[in-house]
């Protein structure tokens, strides 16, 4: 059996978020069970460094847009996707 | 025919023009927010965004609010960047012949928007830059337009 | 310290004044009615009132609206005497803290306006001058603002 | 017995019942039973002159003032008030 074709997506974070990760946008090949969901794509992300771990748990209510939609945490993920991740938003 | 206008400012808003005369328009409903000094503690405000969703999504909330309720124009500006005590923060202008629609979408599109729209507060007080937490209130005052 | 601010006026109002930096208003909503040409067939609107009366029946309102929502300023605006199509008639201001208390007293404001206090409109329409009737919708709508 | 004392009453018509009545104001000295009610009155007033008649019964839907404040058609008059009677507002 082959491995799946590798499958990148941008990362982007957003206010207190992106504050924390220290970056505030990632280019990334996840495996393919972190592309099954927006909520394996963050497990995978906070075991990728130590910084990403601890931004992602000290943010634990978190939107996502994926391709500049909302999308839920249950959301799946393609090859080329732009998933941003950022707090609940505050504007108004 | 119904118009939509949205934007995103870096300066502080300019005064709401006079009221248009398409004739049609009996109602108009302005909202304005505006920065809060919550009695001195507030020196200042940043608006983060993202380029592009933000005004994408304020386009799709006011698309949303045009289905739902017989309006003629809806115009939603938002101000992005640091911010005075006292500027303007957001202005969403609804107008409609009749002045139910006109409030009922003025409301709708500022509830929305901030649960919604990604854009991000952070408030200068006493020296130091926090980030606002979103409050409970507007989840809910968002969710009450939801269908049952 | 909440402020109450009503007037009549015989000329077209004047464009509704920058936020005032208050700092304690976070939300700001603006009603304006303004009178519409229903397509063409309306060429003017006359408005009666009771001097003295009417400016004691806005304070009444404002004054309701203060008691029953934590708002920092209302303003009461009406045109009377003879308008043009795309004339503002009557334009409310609510400044509060919250959008909530703003979106509705200026809503229960306008409500109550169109049933309590005393101002008549007369349109002119193919030449002919004549009284518009009171609507039920508007009666209905004063109505909701009253104890169960 | 004596005659109850002569209490005077100035009334006044707004909009279409102004223009129907084709007169602003009346100072009126009524029986006393006219003062009872608002009611009372228009229906005394109602039998003075044929227009104030016709111009009342174009106009069932009245509201009424007593001294520049809303009252309803069971309030009562007392001597010197100014009680305003006009068709439903329109405003706003």
């Amino acid at each position: 059996m082959s491995a799946a074709p590798a499958a990148t997506v941008e990362v982007r974070f957003f206010a207190a978020l992106r504050e924390r990760a220290g970056v505030d946008r990632l280019t990334v090949t996840p495996p393919a069970p972190a592309l099954v969901s927006v909520a394996a794509l963050c497990d995978w992300l906070a075991g990728q460094t130590p910084q990403l771990g601890r931004a992602l748990g000290d943010t634990p209510r978190r939107m996502v847009a994926i391709n500049e939609v909302l999308a839920t945490m249950d959301s799946a993920l393609r090859d080329g996707d732009v998933v941003a991740l950022f707090p609940p938003v505050t504007g108004g | 025919m119904s118009a939509i206008r949205v934007a995103i400012e870096t300066c502080p808003l300019a005064p709401a023009r006079a009221l248009g005369d398409d004739g049609a328009s009996g109602a108009r409903v302005v909202f304005s927010g505006q920065v809060r000094d919550e009695q001195g503690k507030v020196q200042a405000l940043f608006l983060e965004h993202y380029p592009g969703m933000t005004e994408a999504a304020m386009e799709n909330i006011a698309r949303a609010a045009q289905q739902r309720w017989p309006v003629n124009l809806i115009e939603i500006i938002h101000r992005v960047g640091e911010l005075a005590v006292g500027d303007e923060i957001v202005r969403v202008t609804v107008c409609a012949a009749h002045r139910q629609a006109a409030f009922e979408a003025c409301a709708f599109l500022m509830d929305v928007l901030k649960s919604e729209v990604p854009l991000w507060k952070k408030v200068l007080s006493g020296g130091v830059w926090h980030w606002v937490e979103a409050r409970d209130d507007d989840a809910r005052a968002a969710a009450r337009w939801r269908a049952p």
